[in-house]
């Protein structure tokens, strides 16, 4: 880790922990949905940016994690700080489940099952009525009991608790990426079969990515369900796959800072587009097909350039 | 050096490999003894690198057995084999192409490492300690294949030859008792050939038995112990270099002038 | 007639749109290894043209459903020429790009001519067995172009070369075929067809910009469940899936019909990892 | 280490300009304007209804704006500031966010989609900022409700009880049937119109569901029509119903069965997408009985479009939020709630006011009338 990367992550915790003090609930919001995404792009980053596989279902884990947060504190009366890791464990397995069979496909047919697989479920979670109460919403989700005298019904509470889960997070991938198996994943997407000759179990490591991937996308979605209190199908939509796909690239794939820095980049930048509703997406599409254009390693390709690395 | 003095370290037998009703291999049996070099040669399609795959574990065969020392090895995954210390190289020299010359290296002793993923996951003291062992022997085995001087290098901006000792090099990271080097001399000038040549021989020296598959008829003369040939799937001859250059169904399998 | 009859029927006509638009996106598949989403925008521009050309300029329906098919080819020809050809080899860019594209004009579409739907005028009265002229022809002229791709794959010049092409491309280069050539001639019949089907289906229903998601998704379904197959692995899988789709929502719960085509697909990838008609 | 400097002013620009920039309100607000907000989708599948919404509310704009507001004796004009939600929760709360905070609004108009509606509700009371909704249909939006969120328009539940009994009266039907859209209106539509039927004996035999953006319906009606219902609701967008209508007829579906359309079946851009021929005879639950037609000739001046139901309720609803600034005599949020309580304004779609009753809470209460559309007639039924 360069000695400037290191100081430029200080600075950017520095900023975002005092964000809340001087900016407006609605810029607080703005940044927790940022943060909330930058937590998903960088845990699509392990999979699709370290490992290989391009995936189109990300959104589809985002959305079990949250119903399946807000289902068990409704329907079992769990506090949130129990559901938080209980979720988390349920996305890996289903993702261990789904994903092992998913990863023997290869390349384009890959990516095209996810992006059906994200569709299946979007129409699970909008037609099972009794258990996700469908296109009506589920409501009345609690936000997290209170702990250490904390009441979580406020702002800024939530985006405290979402930066430090976020941190956390982004910690844990990053030690995981430093490690002989963050090596292994690179391995694997370097050259599956040369990664095989060299003892590595491919398709095991490969349904490991994939799950943590997924399980980090749950608890993402556990957190925005007690933050936003209301679910509802849309918001986990094949649309927002697309977006994290789009900022994960726009950012740099298989740097985990890349996606992340791309998480922000994007999303201040729908906010600034906000007043103009019909030019969102066309601005977005064209954004990415100009970085595949000029920079397909996104923005941190640029600043590496800048710095006058390799 | 007869067969009887040493001990068989891989049994090939009955091996069949259909391909949709293409036969790539009928009934081949094979012995290969420790430490020896031995050629593997045969007109294009004859089944060469399909042998070396279904030995290495990348696709299973129709029938038959691959055992190494009493072990049955068919129905394995490759990286299950290359545990077992079977190390291959790819007919297309295959490497990390965006990796540095030492990175291919470090990465690929993957297999040796004790401590337990989680415990790498921490960066704990120990894993730390063992990263600096491994980033050793990686220095020592780059010593020992020549490529130490150009470490940094990135793997896809070296010569071809030197790109086929770095393949070499990630094979014998993994420690194996057995080679399988899949053409690594195929396009080579007359010197890189004796380099890489004089580095399987260096290689076999320190008793690891290795297979090669080659055209250049001069290298597996002059490098070979045993030489087994290859033709249309079926194994039509096995022998001493000097016998196996006077058989006439060689010649004619070959089809042309020899070497 | 008979209730299952007329679901089969159903079936048919909507199978018939799906293979059209996934021969197009097959071809280009085996030749230049993309699944080009960038076909459903294609799809949806040639319905608009073609109605604006109907409604506005009063030109006979079988002329617009030519111009459609120009307008989709020239696009195809375009995004080819000038974003998928910098990226030959790069699958995974160029999958981005496709989608990127498809995404792009999705949203143009509905910048420029609002998301309010449009009918397209029908050009055909009358009905026969409950199914309506128009209806009956969408099915007709998918196969006359069924049948034209397959001739001009089979018999002609380029078409030779388009199948030695699919085998191995190198090879192809060595035979002398010049692959810039065989990508343009690709992408612009890909274009053709998912032109033609977007103007084909418009009169049945409406055109809004989000018109082309579904029949998109199915497309990619049938080139999959086809495995690159022949021409005639295409239609089999396109109709197929129409008809088993049109089943399982009459029949089993229709609120998943457009979940059933991820559920065939799963099924035939665990079985037939090559697909039906498989020659990978 | 000369590169650091550089890359560390790089990030806190990056950071300076996130904060900044999200936070780009108009320093000094203009004394003379009021700012009112509108949440409304303008993009993806709903597009339709913030469309027609929009221009209601421009039309209303004029209006008001014409003579102007005089709060105090000073006269002020209205400003609306609007933002995409794209039918989709997260977006709606962004918008209010940014309308009460950073735009600082008095009040907020929308939005049209009952997912949105439910998620804005909770943040106007812990705003303080009233909200007028256009359309949203679900019960949950007012019931319980919440106190600075209003709405005219009569939710499904409140629908059914009025609608029914006539319905029943006209078809006096034994068996029903369902072919909606899935979503949250529909269903709440389904629910709430099944119930009510199985109270006056009317047993419902078949239910389908269809995804936003089919287009294909034949395979739902040739189920509706093997069984054979005395009458079929259709409900969804209107590009959808004209697609059901038109296959229904194709199919021969209104051989046995009456087609009845859910509120956008008995608007005039019925008749021109799916055409008098397809839709003769068919009936609608109708939120405008008749509209006079000056009000529907400036429409197709202004912006070539058919009379539709969200041009009205966008019309009403800033007519009536301007009522209640005017009455308030203050830009304060608080005052123009309590003043919207006290509504009693005669509108275009009947009469406002906002109650509380059985439960709902500020909700506008009118009996809904039903259409019957005879050789291109949008004829109201007595």
């Amino acid at each position: 880790m360069f000695v400037a990367s290191r100081i430029a992550i200080a600075v950017s915790i520095i900023i975002l922990i005092f964000i809340p003090q001087f900016a407006s609930n609605y810029v607080i919001y703005v940044v927790i949905l940022a943060m909330l995404f930058a937590i998903l792009t960088a845990s699509y980053d392990l999979l699709t940016g370290y490992t290989g596989p391009l995936s189109f279902c990300h959104a589809a884990f985002y959305g079990l994690g949250a119903y399946t947060s807000a289902l068990l504190t409704l329907r079992t009366g769990m506090s949130f700080w129990q559901a938080f890791p209980i979720t988390g464990i349920w996305v890996f397995l289903f993702a261990a489940a789904v994903g092992y069979p998913a990863l023997k496909i290869r390349g384009h047919y890959f990516a095209v099952t996810t992006f059906f697989f994200g569709h299946f479920v979007y129409l699970f979670l909008l037609n099972s009525r009794k258990l996700t109460n469908g296109p009506l919403g589920l409501r009345g989700i609690r936000p997290p009991d209170s702990i250490l005298g904390i009441d979580f019904s406020s702002i800024t509470a939530s985006y405290y608790l979402v930066l430090f889960f976020g941190v956390l997070i982004v910690g844990f991938l990053h030690l995981l990426v430093k490690s002989r198996i963050g090596r292994s994943l690179v391995s694997i997407r370097e050259n599956e079969d040369l990664a095989e000759s060299i003892g590595i179990n491919t398709s095991f490591y490969k349904v490991l990515a994939f799950s943590i991937s997924a399980g980090l996308a749950g608890l993402a979605g556990s957190l925005f369900a007690h933050f936003f209190r209301f679910l509802h199908p849309t918001d986990f939509a094949w649309m927002i796959s697309e977006m994290i796909v789009i900022m994960a690239l726009v950012g740099g794939l298989g740097t985990l800072f890349g996606p992340i820095i791309g998480a922000g980049v994007v999303k201040f930048f729908l906010e600034l587009v906000r007043p103009a509703p019909e030019l969102r997406f066309i601005l977005l599409s064209i954004m990415l097909i100009l970085v595949l254009l000029f920079e397909p390693k996104g923005l941190v390709g640029i600043i590496r350039r800048i710095r006058g690395e390799k | 050096m007869t067969e009887e003095g040493f001990k068989k370290v891989l049994e090939v037998r009955q091996l069949r490999k259909h391909f949709g009703g293409v036969a790539a291999l009928s009934d081949v049996d094979l012995d290969v003894f420790e430490s020896e070099i031995l050629g593997i040669i045969g007109p294009n399609g004859a089944g060469k690198t399909t042998l070396f795959n279904i030995i290495a574990g990348f696709f299973p065969p129709t029938s038959g057995t691959v055992m190494c020392r009493g072990e049955e090895l068919t129905g394995l995954r490759a990286d299950q084999i290359a545990r077992k210390g079977i190390g291959r190289t790819f007919q297309a020299s295959t490497l990390f192409s965006q990796f540095t010359v030492f990175d291919n290296v470090f990465n690929a002793f993957h297999m040796h490492y004790k401590q337990p993923p989680w415990k790498a996951l921490l960066h704990t003291s120990a894993v730390r300690e063992e990263e600096r062992t491994m980033k050793q022997k990686a220095m020592e085995l780059l010593d020992f294949t020549g490529l130490a001087s150009q470490k940094d290098k990135l793997a896809e901006n070296l010569s071809s030859g030197y790109q086929k000792i770095l393949t070499i090099s990630i094979a014998l990271a993994t420690n194996p008792k057995i080679l399988l080097l899949d053409e690594p001399v195929t396009t080579l000038s007359p010197q890189m050939v004796e380099t890489v040549m004089g580095l399987v021989t260096k290689v076999r020296d320190t008793g690891t038995t290795v297979l090669i598959i080659e055209h250049n008829m001069k290298a597996i003369m002059d490098y070979c112990d045993r030489i087994v040939v290859l033709a249309y799937g079926e194994k039509i001859a096995e022998g001493l270099p000097r016998e196996i250059g006077e058989n006439r169904e060689v010649v004619e399998a070959y089809l042309g002038v020899m070497g | 007639m008979d209730t299952l009859l007329l679901q089969i029927g159903n079936g048919l006509i909507i199978g018939s749109i799906y293979a059209l638009v996934a021969l197009g996106i097959n071809v280009i598949w085996s030749i230049a290894d993309v699944p080009d989403f960038s076909q459903g925008a294609i799809f949806v521009v040639s319905a608009y043209i073609s109605y604006f050309a109907v409604t506005l300029a009063k030109i006979p329906y079988v002329l617009a459903l030519v111009l459609g098919m120009c307008v989709g080819s020239f696009m195809a020809f375009i995004f080819e020429r000038f974003l998928y050809r910098r990226w030959r080899g790069a699958g995974r860019v160029q999958l981005l790009c496709a989608i990127a594209l498809f995404f792009l004009w999705t949203n143009v579409v509905n910048a420029l001519w609002t998301a309010k739907a449009k009918m397209f005028p029908a050009y055909l009265k009358g009905s026969m067995f409950g199914f309506s002229y128009m209806r009956i022809a969408v099915v007709v002229v998918a196969a006359i172009l069924f049948v034209l791709v397959y001739l001009f794959i089979m018999k002609t010049k380029i078409g030779k070369a388009i199948r030695a092409a699919s085998q191995e491309s190198e090879a192809a280069q060595v035979l002398g075929i010049n692959i810039n050539t065989v990508n343009s001639v690709v992408f612009m019949l890909g274009g053709a067809l998912s032109g033609a089907a977007g103007v084909l289906v418009s009169p049945l229903y409406a055109i809004f910009p989000t018109m082309g998601d579904l029949p998109l998704l199915k497309a990619l379904v049938v080139v999959i469940l086809g495995g690159f197959g022949t021409v005639g692995g295409v239609l089999i899988c396109g109709l197929g899936l129409g008809v088993l789709e049109t089943l399982g929502a009459g029949y089993l719960s229709s609120a998943y019909q457009h979940g059933y085509a991820f559920v065939i697909l799963i099924i035939v990838l665990t079985f037939l990892p090559k697909g039906l008609f498989g020659k990978v | 280490m000369k590169k650091l400097p550089k890359l560390l002013l790089v990030i806190v620009l990056v950071g300076a300009m996130v904060v900044l920039g999200l936070s780009s309100s108009t320093l000094a607000a203009d004394p003379k304007v009021i700012k009112i907000g509108y949440t409304a989708p303008f993009t993806g599948a709903g597009a339709e209804y913030g469309t027609n919404g929009w221009r209601g509310i421009q039309l209303a704009l004029e209006e008001v704006n014409k003579k102007g507001i005089t709060i105090k004796g000073e006269p002020y004009k209205i400003e609306i500031i609007r933002y995409d939600s794209i039918c989709t929760p997260t977006e709606a709360v962004a918008n209010v966010r940014k309308l009460a905070m950073e735009d600082k609004v008095v009040a907020i108009l929308g939005d049209h989609c009952s997912s949105c509606c439910m998620a804005i509700a909770p943040l106007c009371d812990e705003f303080k900022i009233p909200a007028v909704t256009i359309e949203c249909a679900a019960d949950s939006v007012t019931k319980p409700g919440h106190e600075f969120y209003f709405r005219m328009r009569p939710s499904m539940g409140l629908m059914a009880p009025l609608g029914i009994p006539r319905i029943v009266k006209i078809f006096n039907p034994k068996t029903a049937g369902f072919i909606n859209i899935n979503d949250d209106y529909g269903h709440s539509f389904r629910d709430s119109f099944k119930a009510e039927l199985a109270k006056h004996g009317v047993e419902t035999v078949v239910e389908e569901d269809f995804e936003r953006g089919t287009t294909d319906f034949t395979v739902y009606l040739t189920k509706i029509k093997r069984v054979k219902p005395d009458v079929a609701f259709y409900v969804g967008a209107i590009s959808e119903g004209a697609l059901i209508v038109k296959q229904a007829r194709e199919i021969g579906v209104t051989d046995q069965t009456a087609l009845f359309g859910a509120e956008e079946m008995a608007e005039m851009e019925l008749l021109s997408l799916a055409g008098a021929e397809a839709i003769e005879g068919t009936y609608a639950l109708a939120l405008w009985g008749s509209v006079d037609p000056a009000f529907a000739k400036r429409v197709m001046d202004r912006f070539n479009a058919p009379m539709h139901y969200a041009i009205i309720f966008g019309y009403d609803a800033l007519h009536v939020v301007a009522k209640a600034i005017e009455s308030a005599q203050s830009l304060d949020p608080v005052k123009i709630k309590d003043a919207l309580k006290k509504t009693d304004y005669q509108g275009l779609e009947g009469h406002v006011k906002f109650e509380s009753f059985e439960g709902y809470k500020n909700q506008g209460r009118f009996v809904p009338s039903i259409v019957k559309w005879v050789s291109g007639q949008r004829t109201v039924v007595e």
